[in-house]
This record gives structure tokens, C-alpha cells and sequence, in this order.
């Protein structure tokens, strides 16, 4: 008989990956395992009765290598009953495999990319919580039509996040008429990029697309006001929805910035408010509005799967996450496949110091503003 | 000026002088004889604290320097022109001479030293900028020598004064130390050329495996037959 | 630095406890748990690694940061042709290119001392890395690649078997006329090839003859890594561990690089999963600890207490 | 018969021209002397012959084929073996393993490692220093660095030996033993071209002087000739 | 036209002459005290993070902070040279063991200073802005933060360059670096810490241009300071022949500068991969051939 669930995560705590692990993952996993014990542990029919978690987290240091290392450990050594999902697209695909083999469901908040699409059947442990590239891509495609956006620059980190959306959305521009003027990839932690942005202004184009990790996002944010380079549509990727975003440059110059997201306290979904003020209370800051809610839903998600299954028997609880749908803070979560049909492609944009949905328009909290106010 | 008394010096457990005792003048100019390996530059060192003895005193113008620090023995004005040149070979010429210079005192008066050094080895003022590296291996010994003079000193211990001079140059460096004396520069002459260094030096010392084997005025020395069978090759 | 000769009686000791480990180890996997076979594997590699790094640098006193470079062309052959080739002709090819490119490498860079040196084979590894990554996005069209998984014992075996063929060449290139050769360029580049010797050509060859150890361990971890990208497969860290792995064990003996890969990497470990947050830390000032009193490395302390032990000994009888 | 031979040598430092243009030669079985003032251009001339700097223009011969621009490493297996001024040794290694490597590296055959240890001892008995065999070579004193050099480049079974001032720092007897040394080398049918200021040794042995000055050539013949020729006198030996 | 040739050589001295700079406190670290300090980058970080910390905590102007911060950052070098690097000099039998051990002393450095940094910063990206406002030069437009970070790192990075050329002292920290006990020979005390010098000024010198130039992390060291050697390298990177050709030194950063100025050009044309290899090969080649020659 069991009298706790063992749960462990291999997880980047420092090192490059760390920021963003400590801005969306591990707070998560922390206050949930907390709220859990709290609760008395979660319910497995099989024993009748609660079980507590007992939680192992080692660092990856951000290193693949080390990160497949601690699973294995974790698995065979730790003998966890779960794992959860490390941080960022490149580990999470390393991981996968031996998630798979030794069947550990791996429930990724922060991994995005088509190429799992044709690997789909190869991995059925794993289940995707973010939106992918192409509903990504859909969604803005979507939203600049409706503005009338005709000419944008598209700029990327080089990474697998900024090539893949690229690669997805380059087409879909076209296919709706928009034409891309720009077109430029840049390393990560480029230390300057005023020639490009001072480019861009010159091009005078309706749109600045770009599809960049947070370094990038918050130097190019400071250079592009430097620059005075503020077409009508300002959007970049990850870090933009971060509070610390909001934190460096004050609510006034990030008023009317676009990112990807979305997730803020105002979302009709239950439990949405209370979690915020849940995670202002545990770690005395937001959560971010990109990934945060996200890896939070995905452990309500496992939570929920466990009970269900009323058993730690992984197969079984697998098959339960494949059909059932699981109501979380990001709203129902059902897998198809491997992909969250809660997670379509979602568009944020700052907003009198929140981060306001603007897309889809079905979801949306606030209008676009349009176009954006200058820089102050 | 100098008193060297009974000093027993070691490389880690290695004695390498024993009860060694010396003395210099004002204004004297004592050359110090050996074989190789006898001792002479470990005397050299001990006088001017780079070694530290393990018993004995030295004194230098009434003052027990025996254990002080190496820099404060040369504001006192004790210089050391060491074996093998040790420049800094990285610097330019004009930049070692300075350095030879380091002492406020010495310093203050660098410019003119300067001249002085400069007349003495004209090759210096024309070789300034070059850096001390690559200058030929007589050129470096003057080099040596010039740094050695620049810092004023009281008392001036050349070791191998006259290595790798060619022969006109030794005969003249033999005829500036003599000079030397005149600006009121006591000096210690370890020298290979046995007859030479008798020639111009007032006392002489011989030192052999450590120990102070014979002592006097120069002229009896270069009489001596034992110093003529072993150092005069004669 | 180590003697030209090795006294017999060394070198039988030495024998016969290399015997001992192979058996052992060649047996490992019957009656030890996965985990630890996993973690031997990581220990053997980083032996390969400082190892086949001090083969070059050790007595040549070139500091090369180069090895990141290695070992990710390695891990990249086995990506391309991993799921073509059977293991170990792959990580002969991973060797072969990874030897290659360290040629085009000592062209570049082995003209350089120093300082110079050790920038150089840095930037050089950066370089690769961009222009791997450039290759990836502009002609691939794509970042990262799956690669074929292969199981743990058989990763194991293999890494053994490279380790063991690693740690041959690099003793008998000690114990040949090439350890002297090495070192004596080490010691006093311009008068060994007043001596002689071919100093670029011998240092070309031995840093290629190290590269190619470093690509084969790449090809062979490659397959436990199952995805890669260049940031993955070409971290600056794999350029640094044997630097710091080799120094830590004392850079003057073999058993030095062998005890410094070895104990690094389990103490890394152990303060990885038992102190999450102070790990680097802890890491960190275990590194003073043995730069600070250790001068010769974890050599020095074996040494101490070997003739500690043989005092004592005297002292007794 | 000449064997090695240097036809308007040259070598440039920025506006310097440490030789401007030297001819010299050496025949089989000549002690050549080369003196002139410090400065003169004397190692240079040697790092050109052994291959240690490339000649600005002119040609060097060995043995008539031209050696101009190879490796050091090839001149010295072809047969030219020489001293550093300043002794270039490897300081943390035994004196037996100094010459080992000469020994090993420095001729044109692969030598046997026994052999080439065997020449070793043998070099390091004809210096005289069998018994500092094992101590490193930083602990030697500087008579005793200046006979390693010599012995590592016997240990290459040199045709011609390069000295450069390898009497430096010695005295009078110790003068006279390295000259005897040097004789023996000479018995063993090894030419020696030597940079020396002692004039005991050049004059006592050389079959040849040359002076050189200024990067020129100042005069060449017999010791007896050098030593009365006004010019050397004037610039070199002084009265 | 004239516009862009400004615009082109203003910011490429503006990111290129920064690095010039840092560039110069790594070769005083290595020329004269002989620390290969993989660590440097870390230093950046924490000065970065102090004047962050002053800056959203008690409103201190970064600049001010610059001012109480220097001399802390100052005292922090001073001891670590004074205790670490001046005792593993002391206990090494030779300038090459001394390397390796320094090396691997800054290798525990740089842990231990991205732990603390980790412990109390966290591991979020961190930022604020500062002076981050257009400045009009005959034209085109800069940041002030830059403009302001680079006049401070020329003015510290050209003063200590001057020290060690020009003056008494700034001799007699090199000599003591060839040669220590000649050194004491010319009368200089080298146990009163000279070399540490250089570690304090390099130190120092970071904390000026780290923070508001960029947004923090405690990794932001790390991949600032190792990735930024071959970096700095191509930019004029020359301890040997940096003190006596002081004209060739300057040639060099100035070329530093202009290869970084090639950088807005080619982001015109190609891709910022083919300038990163270009760069490479561009600032190797004639370095290859200085050497070889
Ligand atoms: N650093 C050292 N460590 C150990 N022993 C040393 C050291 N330096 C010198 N010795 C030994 O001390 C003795 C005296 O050496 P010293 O250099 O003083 O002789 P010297 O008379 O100057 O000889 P030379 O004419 O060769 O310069 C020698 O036996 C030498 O081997
Ligand atoms: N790398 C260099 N750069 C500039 N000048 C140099 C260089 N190497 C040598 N020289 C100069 O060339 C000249 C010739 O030097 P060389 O060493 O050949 O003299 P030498 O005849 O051997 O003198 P000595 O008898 O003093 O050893 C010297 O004046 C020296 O300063
Ligand atoms: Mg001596
Ligand atoms: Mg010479």
C-alpha cells in the first residue's frame, strides 16, 4: 500500500533557461504541490484515500544533457510515480523519448513546435498545453486582416520558436495578402539591433511582426523607441506578456504592445481570479501572462486525471488524459491528439497596464488599440 | 661601509655559504673570485635581501640589513646588477632604465642619470624605443649595467661584470667602474676575467664551495700561486 | 611533468589494476542498477573528454577550448547518419570528422601561444556553432533534429570501450618518443624545433589525434540525447569541463585526468540533486578549496598520503 | 670543400639592417671564428643559417644545396646543429631528457629510442655532466647550462656546430678546459663556426676569423691577420 | 549619405568601442597580473544588478551609483587579489602553474558569484530603464545610456591606460609582472599588491558600463563574459604587443571598432550569420599573418 505520490521534475533553476523557468513553471509547481499537501493530497480510489505529494526537483542547469540524465535518475533511481515537464521546446523533446519508454506522461506548458506534429504517434505519453505555430500564426494573420494591415516586418530570434512561427506564418501572410517588406533572423542576445530597426522604420511598414525570445524582446522594445520606430501594429513574442516587461519600461511605453498570450485574471474561466491572487500571495508577483496560467492548468490537468482514473496506474491515467476534457484556470482542457484544443493561437496587447486579449475575437477582453499610441 | 659577518646562507636545506665574512669601504672597489657554483652570487643575493641568512649579520652604513626586504636595502643605496641580465623583457629600453630609477629619491634626479647612463653607453639612447627582448646579448648587459646605475646607488655589486662583452667594451666597462669610484660609488665585482678584476680592484676575496678561502690587497693576490693555478689558468 | 621513463614496477601496478577495472566494469551492467550504469557512462565520457584533452594540452601547455567543437560534430554525424550506419562505424566517421575539422583548426590556431591560443580555439568553437546554426536555418530550414535513441547498455559499452582506447593512446603516447616531443614544445617551443622536431606538424597531428577521440564521444552521447539543435549539441561548457576536470586532478599525470573527470563529475552530480540552490555554490568554492591547498591538483593529495603511507611504513620497521 | 656557405646574406629589423649582405663559408673540417662588436650581427647571422629568422634576401648553402627558408627542424636533421646565446632549455625536464630529444628528433634517420639514449649518455660523458644526468635542468649553473647546450647539439651528430658564446661567464680555467672540449669536436670531424669574445679561444684555435661590423663584413683571414688588422683593432679589441 | 557613414561609425564605436574597452581590462588582467579571468563577465552582472538594485529600490541615480558603487566593487577586487590570486601566486612554482591554478579559480569566481546573484536577485530577467532617451547627433540618433556608458568606460579604460604607460607607479606594476624579483631589486615592494591594481580597475571598470545598457539575469554574465572573448578578441585584443606598440594597439581597437561598424552594412545585405563568420575570419586572418611572419 501507498501512503504518498512521489513527484518529481528535472527542471533548469539556473543558467539560461532559468529565467524563464522561474517566471512560468516552477512558482507553478511549487504553490500547487503546496496547495495539494494543504488540501491533504489528492484522492486515489484505489487506496481509498488521500495522498500526499512527496516533491523532488533537481536542477537541469539548463543542460540537455543533465536534464536527460535527472529524468533517468528520477525514474529509475527515485522510482517517481510522475514527472513534470521541464522547461522550453529543445529539453522537452529530449525528454519525450524516455518519457515515453518508461510511460511518464509528459503534460508540456512550455513546448511548441510542428515538428511534433509527425511524431505525433510516436509519443502518445505526451500532450501539449500552449498554442502551436500554426494557430499562432492563424490567429494574427487573422487579426491583421481585420485591421488592415497590408505591409509588415518579419524579424526572429534564431531559434527553433522563431523559425518555426516564421516558417508557418510566412505563408499564411501571403495567402492573405499581406506582403512582408522585411524579412531578418538575428541571433539571441544580439547586443545592438538599431541598424535594423532603424530599417524598418525607413521601410515605413503597417506592421513590426517579430517572433523573438525575452532578451530580444525587451532590447528591441528600447531601441525601437530610441529609433522612434512605432508603426501601427507592434508585436514581439515571449517576455512580452512577462510583468517584469511592464516592470522595466512602466505601463505608458508598453501601452499598446502586442505578444502572444493570453491569460489574464479577467478570463471567464473558473478559478481564474483566485489562482492570480493566489500567486500575488504565495511569491509577492504576477504571474506571467503567456506560460503561467498554462503550466498551472496542466497540473490541475494531471490532478484531475489522476482522480479520474482513481489509480497511480500511468497507462491507465493516459487514457484518460487522451479523452477526457479537465476544466482549469485556462478554461476545459482536452487533448487532441497531443495538442490542447483549449489553446488556440491567442493575441495580447497592453492595455492601461493589463494585458488584454485582442484575439481571437471571440475570446477577447478588450478591443484593439490601433494604432499604437507613440512612444512616450 | 659594508659588513658582511659570518653569514650562513640556504637554498631550502642546501647550505650554500658558510661563516662567509666581508667588508667594504667607502669609495672601495673589492672584487669577489670563484669558481663556478662557489657561492658568489648567493653572497650577492644575501647582501641585498633577496636571500635572507640564517645566521650572521649584515650591516650597511651602521644598519643591520640582513633581514631587511630587498626593496628597502636599495633605498638605503645598495644596487645589484644580477647574473644573466634579468631585464624586463618586455619593456623598451627607455622604460627598464626607469625603472632602475624607481626610488624617489633617484627618481627626482632621473633625467640627469639619465644623460649620464646614456653618455656612458651611447648604444641605449639609440636603442630606446626597442624592446629589452631583442636587443643583441652585449647589448643587454650594458643595459643591465645602465639600470643598475640608474638608481644612485652607494654601493654597486656587479655580478659578471663583464659577460658577453665584447673585448674593447669589457676594457672600457673595467675603466667606468673605476671611474665609479670617483663619484663616490663603493663596488662589488664578481668577475670571470680573474686578471682584470685584480687589475683595477683595491682587495680582493676568493671564495670556494662557500667558504672565504683567502683574502687581501689585489696586487698579492694576483702573486698568489694558488689563485694563479686556478683562476689564471697560468 | 612526468619522466621520459617509467619505472617498471609503475607500470606493472599500473597494468594490473587496469585489468581489474576492465573486468569489473565490462560486467557491470549483469548486477548493478540501470541509474548507475547511466552515470558510469557520463563518468566514462568525461574521461574521454580530458583525457583526449590533455593528450594534447597537458605537455604542450596549449589550453585549448576547442572541444565543444568536437564532440558536437560528433553528436551531428550521428544525427545524419545515425539511423543509416551501425553504431560503431558512425562513431569511427564522428572521430574521422571530428579530426578533420581539428586539423582546420590547428591551421588556424597553433601558430598562437597563450593567451591568443585559448581565445582563438574558443572563438573557433563559437564559430562552428554559428555557421552549423546558419546551415540549419538557411539550407535545412529548421533548427533542431530528432535523433535515433539507442539503449543505455549498449551507450555504456561502447563508451567504455572508447574510454579504454583513450586512455591506450594516451599512455603510450606518453611512454613514446611523441610524449617527449610534446613536452618539449611545451617546455621551450623554439629549441625543440632547433631540436628537430616538426612543431606544427606534431602539434597538428596531436590535436587531431585528440579531436578525433572527442567526435567519437559525441557520436556515442549523441544517442542518448534523442533531440539536438547546435546550442545543444556545441555547449561552451563541454570546452571547459576537461580544462577544469584535468587541473582539478592534477594536469602533470594521467591517473590525474582519469581521478579529476571522475571525482568532478560525481561530486557535480551529488551537489546537483542534494542542494538544487546552492549548488553552484558549493561547487564553486570546492574549487577554491582545491586550488587553494591542493597546488597540484587531487594528484597532490594522493601523492601525500602515498608517501605519508610509505613513511609511516619506514617508521615501523 | 665547402660546406656551408652564405652568399650576400641579408636580414632587415624595420630600418635596421642587422646583416647587411655577408658572404662567409665554412670547409669541411675548419673551426671558423666570428667576432666583431655587440651588437654586430653575429646571432643573427646564426638564426638565419639555422632557420630560426628568414634572410631579407642572399643565399645560404649546406653542402651545395641551398637551405634558405627551411625549418629550423630540417636544417638541424640535414646536419647544422647550434647553442643559444641565452640557454634555451627545457627547464622542468631531466638534463638526460634534454638531450634525448636531440638525440631522438635531431637526425635525418628514425633513431631507436635505446640507441638514441645511449648517444645521449654518450653526449652528456663528452661534456662532462654524466653525473647531473637526473636533476631538471632549471637547477643547473650557468658553466653547466652552456655544456648541455653543447652536448644536446652533439647529440644530433651535427656536420657543422653553431656556438655562440658558449665561453661566456667562464674563467680562465674553465676557458681552457671548454677549448679542449671543443678541440674534441673537432677530432670527431665536426666543422665549428663560433661566436666568441674570448680572444684566447678564437685565436687559439680558429683556422679562420671573420669580424663583422655593423652587419658588414670588416675583415677575414688568419687569427694572426685579425689580430694585427688596424681596423679590428680599432672597433673590436680595442688597444 | 554622409548620415549613414556617421550613423555607421558612431554606433559601431558605440557597441564596438565598448567592447574595445572591456577588451582592454581582460588584456591588463592577463599582461599584468596574469589572471585569466573567465569570470569577468560576472563582475559585469553584479555591477549591473548593484545599480539596479539602488536604482528601483531607492531611486539612486545609476550614475550616482556608479560613484558609491566604483570604489565598493573597488574594495571587492582588492580582496580577492590581495587573498586568492596574490596567494596562489606565491604558492606556484611557476607563471604556467599559476595560470592554470588562476583559471580555475575564476572558474569557482564565476560559480560562486552567479549563485549569489541567483540567490538574491532570482533568475528572472531584470531591467529598468535609464537615460534610455534619443540623442540627435548631426542627424542620427543614439541612445543617451550608451553614449553616457561608453564616455565613462573611455574615460576609466583611457586614465588607467595612461597610468600604466605614463607613470612611475603604472611601470613598476608591469616590471613586477615580468619579473618580481628583479622588480624588488629596482627598490619596488611588490608585496604591497600591484597587479592587484589591474584587478580592481577591470572590476571597476565593468560596473560602469554593465547596467543600463541591458536587461539582467545572473546568466547574463556568463554568456556575456565567456561568449564575449573571442568576441573582444576580434576587437583588438593584443597583450604583447600592447604595451610597447601602443600605436599598433590603438590601430587595433580601431579596427575593432570598424569591424563592428561592417555590422550595420552587412545586416543590410546578408544574413547576421555570414558577419558573424566573417568577422571571424576578417579580424584572423591578418593577425594570422603578424604571427607567422
Ligand atoms: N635556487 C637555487 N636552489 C638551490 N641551490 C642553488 C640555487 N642557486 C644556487 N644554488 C647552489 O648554490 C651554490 C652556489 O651557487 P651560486 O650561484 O652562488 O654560485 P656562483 O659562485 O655565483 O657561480 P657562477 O659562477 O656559476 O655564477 C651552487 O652549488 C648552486 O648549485
Ligand atoms: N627582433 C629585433 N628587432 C629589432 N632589432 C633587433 C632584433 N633582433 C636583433 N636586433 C638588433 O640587431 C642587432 C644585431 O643583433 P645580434 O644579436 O645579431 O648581435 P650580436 O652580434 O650577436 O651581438 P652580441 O655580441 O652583443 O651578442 C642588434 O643591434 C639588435 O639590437
Ligand atoms: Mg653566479
Ligand atoms: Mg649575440
Amino acid at each position: 500500500s501507498k501512503d504518498k505520490i512521489l513527484i518529481g521534475t528535472a527542471i533548469a533553476l539556473s543558467g539560461p533557461f532559468s529565467g524563464g523557468a522561474g517566471m512560468t513553471q516552477v512558482p507553478n509547481f511549487d504553490m500547487w504541490v503546496e496547495e495539494v499537501n494543504a488540501r491533504g493530497g489528492i484522492k486515489v480510489k484505489e487506496y481509498g484515500k488521500r495522498l500526499p505529494i512527496e516533491y523532488i526537483k533537481y536542477d537541469t542547469k539548463s543542460d540537455i544533457g543533465t536534464a536527460v540524465k535527472l529524468v533517468q535518475k528520477l525514474i529509475l533511481e527515485d522510482k517517481v510515480d510522475f514527472l513534470l515537464p521541464p522547461w522550453g521546446t529543445g529539453t522537452c523533446l529530449a525528454v519525450a523519448p524516455i518519457f515515453n519508454k518508461y510511460k511518464y506522461p509528459l503534460i508540456g506548458p512550455t513546448v511548441t513546435s510542428e515538428k511534433l506534429r509527425e511524431k505525433a504517434h510516436a509519443f502518445p505519453y505526451l500532450f501539449i498545453m500552449l498554442q502551436m505555430p500554426r494557430a499562432q500564426g492563424a490567429a494574427i494573420v487573422e487579426l491583421f486582416k481585420e485591421l488592415g494591415i497590408k505591409r509588415v516586418a518579419l524579424i526572429h530570434t534564431a531559434a527553433a520558436y522563431g523559425i518555426e512561427h516564421t516558417n508557418v506564418i510566412k505563408p499564411a501572410l501571403g495567402v492573405a495578402g499581406i506582403n512582408v517588406d522585411i524579412l531578418k533572423s538575428f541571433p539571441i542576445g544580439t547586443p545592438d539591433l538599431t541598424p535594423l530597426l532603424k530599417k524598418i522604420k525607413a521601410a515605413r511598414v503597417d506592421a513590426l511582426l517579430g517572433f523573438t525570445y525575452p532578451p530580444d524582446t525587451f532590447l528591441i522594445t528600447q531601441q525601437a523607441k530610441i529609433v522612434g520606430l512605432n508603426p501601427k501594429v507592434f508585436y514581439l513574442s515571449v517576455g512580452v506578456a512577462f510583468p517584469s516587461y511592464k516592470g522595466k519600461f512602466g505601463a505608458a511605453m508598453v501601452e499598446g504592445v502586442m505578444g502572444p498570450g493570453v491569460w489574464n485574471p479577467n478570463v471567464p474561466h473558473p478559478g481564474a481570479r483566485e489562482y492570480f491572487a493566489r500567486h500575488v500571495k504565495r511569491w509577492k508577483k504576477e504571474p506571467d501572462r503567456w506560460a503561467s496560467a498554462f503550466a498551472y492548468a496542466g497540473l490541475q490537468t494531471l490532478e484531475q486525471a489522476i482522480e479520474t482514473a482513481g489509480t497511480l496506474d500511468r497507462e491507465k491515467i493516459r487514457d484518460v488524459l487522451a479523452t477526457g476534457t479537465f476544466p482549469t484556470v485556462v478554461g476545459p482542457v482536452k487533448f487532441d491528439g497531443m495538442f490542447n484544443v483549449q489553446s488556440p493561437g491567442e493575441v495580447g496587447q497592453w492595455q492601461n497596464g493589463e494585458f488584454e486579449v485582442v484575439a481571437a475575437k471571440e475570446k477577447r477582453t478588450a478591443k484593439p488599440i490601433v494604432p499604437k499610441p507613440p512612444w512616450p | 661601509m659594508l659588513q658582511v659577518s659570518n653569514i650562513n646562507s640556504f637554498y631550502r636545506k642546501i647550505q650554500a655559504l658558510w661563516g662567509v665574512s666581508l667588508r667594504i669601504d667607502e669609495k672601495e672597489l673589492v672584487a669577489l673570485i670563484g669558481a663556478n657554483g662557489a657561492g658568489k652570487t648567493t653572497l650577492l643575493k644575501t647582501i641585498s635581501g633577496l636571500l635572507h641568512p640564517a645566521s650572521g649579520s649584515v650591516q650597511f652604513l651602521d644598519m643591520r640589513i640582513d633581514q631587511m626586504p630587498a626593496h628597502s636595502i636599495v633605498e638605503l643605496g645598495v644596487s645589484h646588477v644580477s647574473e644573466g641580465r634579468r631585464l624586463f623583457q618586455d619593456m623598451t629600453v627607455r622604460e627598464n632604465l626607469d625603472m632602475g630609477a624607481y626610488t624617489h629619491k633617484a627618481w627626482n634626479k632621473k633625467e640627469e642619470t639619465l644623460e649620464r647612463v646614456h653618455q656612458i653607453f651611447p648604444i641605449l639612447k639609440v636603442r630606446s624605443r626597442q624592446l629589452a627582448r631583442t636587443l643583441s646579448g652585449g647589448e643587454q648587459q650594458m643595459l643591465a649595467m645602465g639600470r643598475g646605475l640608474m638608481s644612485r646607488p652607494r654601493l654597486c655589486m656587479f655580478d659578471e661584470l663583464s659577460y658577453g662583452l665584447a673585448p674593447i667594451l669589457a676594457k672600457e666597462v673595467f675603466k667606468i667602474v673605476k671611474t665609479l669610484r670617483e663619484q663616490d660609488i663603493a663596488i662589488l665585482l664578481v668577475e670571470q676575467n680573474v686578471r682584470h678584476a685584480l687589475e683595477i680592484a683595491d682587495r680582493a676575496y676568493v671564495l670556494e664551495n662557500g667558504r672565504i678561502v683567502l683574502e687581501g690587497e689585489s696586487r698579492g693576490l694576483s702573486e698568489n700561486e694558488l689563485i694563479k693555478q686556478a683562476y689564471l689558468g697560468l | 611533468m612526468h619522466s621520459f621513463r617509467v619505472t617498471s614496477n609503475k607500470k606493472a601496478l599500473f597494468l594490473a589494476l587496469l585489468i581489474v577495472i576492465l573486468i569489473f566494469a565490462a560486467t557491470m551492467p549483469l548486477y548493478i542498477q540501470p541509474y548507475i550504469i547511466i552515470s558510469l557512462t557520463s563518468i566514462f565520457m568525461y574521461i574521454v573528454l580530458t583525457v583526449s584533452w590533455a593528450i594534447f594540452s597537458a605537455p604542450t601547455r596549449y589550453i585549448s577550448l576547442a572541444s565543444a567543437s568536437f564532440f558536437g560534430t560528433g553528436i551531428y554525424v550521428w544525427a545524419i547518419l545515425g539511423s543509416a550506419l551501425p553504431l560503431p562505424i558512425v562513431v569511427g566517421i564522428g572521430g574521422l570528422v571530428s579530426s578533420l575539422l581539428a586539423l582546420l583548426t590547428g591551421l588556424l590556431t597553433l601558430r598562437l601561444r597563450g593567451l591568443y591560443f585559448i581565445i582563438f580555439t574558443f572563438g573557433f568553437s563559437e564559430f562552428v556553432r554559428h555557421s552549423s546554426q546558419w546551415w540549419e536555418i538557411n539550407i535545412s530550414g529548421t533548427e533542431g533534429r530528432w535523433v535515433v535513441g539507442v539503449d543505455h547498455t549498449i551507450i555504456y559499452y561502447a563508451m567504455l570501450i572508447l574510454a579504454f582506447l583513450t586512455l591506450i593512446t594516451a599512455y603510450a603516447i606518453r611512454r613514446s618518443r611523441f610524449g617527449l616531443a610534446l613536452q618539449s614544445i611545451g617546455q621551450f617551443e623554439e629549441a625543440a624545433a632547433h631540436a628537430g622536431i616538426n612543431v606544427t606538424a606534431m602539434k597538428i597531428m596531436t590535436f587531431a589525434i585528440s579531436a578525433f577521440f572527442m567526435g567519437a564521444a559525441g557520436a556515442i552521447m549523441a544517442t542518448r540525447w534523442s533531440y539536438i539543435d547546435p546550442s545543444i549539441a556545441f555547449s561552451p561548457l563541454i570546452s571547459f569541463m576537461p580544462v577544469l576536470m584535468a587541473i582539478f586532478g592534477g594536469i602533470g599525470q594521467l591517473y590525474g585526468h582519469i581521478l579529476g573527470a571522475g571525482v568532478l563529475t560525481i561530486l557535480a552530480e551529488v551537489l546537483l540533486t542534494e542542494f538544487p540552490y546552492y549548488y553552484m555554490l558549493l561547487f564553486g568554492l570546492i574549487l577554491l578549496a582545491v586550488i587553494l591547498f591542493l597546488p597540484h591538483g587531487l594528484v597532490g593529495l594522493m601523492e601525500k598520503w602515498w608517501k605519508g603511507g610509505l613513511a609511516g611504513k619506514h617508521a615501523n620497521t | 670543400m665547402r660546406i656551408l656557405d652564405g652568399e650576400g646574406v641579408r636580414k632587415n629589423f624595420g630600418g635596421l639592417a642587422a646583416v647587411a649582405g655577408v658572404d662567409f663559408c665554412i670547409n669541411q673540417g675548419e673551426i671558423v671564428g666570428l667576432i666583431g662588436p655587440n651588437g654586430a650581427g653575429k646571432t643573427t647571422i646564426f638564426n638565419l643559417i639555422s632557420g630560426a629568422l628568414n634572410p631579407s634576401s642572399g643565399q645560404i648553402r649546406f653542402n651545395g644545396e641551398s637551405i634558405t627558408g627551411l625549418k629550423p627542424y630540417q636544417i638541424c636533421k640535414r646536419g647544422v646543429a647550434r647553442t643559444f646565446q641565452s640557454a634555451k632549455l627545457f627547464a622542468d625536464m631531466t638534463v638526460i631528457n634534454n638531450v634525448l630529444v636531440w638525440s631522438l628528433f635531431g637526425k635525418s634517420a628514425r633513431t631507436p629510442v635505446a640507441d638514441a639514449e645511449m648517444e645521449a649518455r654518450e653526449a652528456l660523458a663528452f661534456v662532462g655532466l654524466s653525473e647531473k644526468e637526473e636533476l631538471p635542468a632549471k637547477d643547473l649553473g650557468i658553466a653547466a647550462q652552456k655544456r648541455l647546450e653543447i652536448a644536446r647539439a652533439l647529440a644530433t651528430k651535427p656536420q657543422v656546430i653553431l656556438l655562440d658564446e658558449v665561453m661566456a661567464g667562464l674563467n680562465p680555467t674553465e676557458v681552457t678546459q671548454a677549448i679542449e672540449l671543443i678541440k674534441q669536436i673537432w677530432n670527431k670531424g665536426i666543422s665549428v663556426f663560433m661566436i666568441e669574445h674570448v680572444m684566447k679561444a678564437v685565436m687559439g684555435m680558429a683556422d679562420r676569423v671573420i669580424v663583422l661590423h655593423h652587419g658588414e663584413k670588416l675583415a677575414e683571414g688568419t687569427p694572426e691577420a685579425i689580430a694585427k688588422n688596424r681596423k679590428v683593432v680599432e672597433v673590436y679589441l680595442g688597444e | 549619405m554622409i548620415v549613414t557613414l556617421l550613423d555607421i561609425t558612431i554606433g559601431g564605436l558605440l557597441t564596438g568601442g565598448i567592447y574595445a574597452l572591456t577588451a582592454v581590462g581582460l588584456n591588463l588582467q592577463y599582461g599584468v597580473a596574469r589572471v585569466l579571468n573567465i569570470a569577468h563577465g560576472e563582475f559585469i552582472m553584479l555591477g549591473a544588478f548593484a545599480t539596479y538594485s539602488l536604482y528601483t529600490l531607492f531611486g539612486i541615480n545609476p550614475l550616482v551609483s556608479l560613484a558609491i558603487g566604483g570604489p565598493i566593487v573597488f574594495i571587492m577586487g582588492f580582496l580577492i587579489h590581495n587573498t586568492l590570486f596574490q596567494y596562489l601566486r606565491s604558492s606556484s612554482e611557476s607563471m604556467g602553474a599559476f595560470e592554470g591554478r588562476s583559471l580555475l579559480a575564476s572558474f569557482g569566481l564565476l560559480f560562486i558569484i552567479q549563485n549569489v546573484a541567483l540567490l538574491s536577485w532570482g533568475p528572472e530577467i531584470k531591467g529598468y530603464t535609464y537615460l534610455a532617451e534619443p540623442v540627435n547627433i548631426l542627424g542620427t540618433i543614439f541612445a543617451a545610456n550608451r553614449l553616457v556608458a561608453l564616455l565613462f568606460a573611455v574615460a576609466i579604460g583611457l586614465a588607467f591606460y595612461l597610468f600604466l604607460v605614463r607613470t612611475r607607479l603604472g611601470k613598476a606594476i608591469r616590471a613586477a609582472a615580468q619579473d618580481p624579483e628583479t622588480a624588488q631589486l629596482m627598490g619596488i615592494n611588490i608585496h604591497r599588491g600591484f597587479s592587484r591594481l589591474t584587478y580592481q580597475h577591470d572590476v571597476r571598470n565593468h560596473t560602469t558600463y554593465g547596467s543600463p545598457l541591458y536587461c539582467n539575469c545572473p546568466y547574463c554574465g556568463g554568456f556575456r563574459g565567456i561568449g564575449q572573448y573571442p568576441r573582444q578578441f576580434h576587437r583588438g585584443f593584443d597583450p604583447g604587443a600592447y604595451w610597447q606598440h601602443s600605436d599598433l594597439y590603438r590601430s587595433r581597437v580601431i579596427i575593432g571598432c570598424l569591424l563592428h561598424d561592417l555590422h550595420p552594412l552587412t545586416l543590410g545585405k546578408a544574413n547576421r550569420y555570414f558577419r558573424e563568420i566573417e568577422k571571424c575570419i576578417v579580424s584572423e586572418l591578418p593577425l594570422i599573418k603578424r604571427l607567422s611572419s
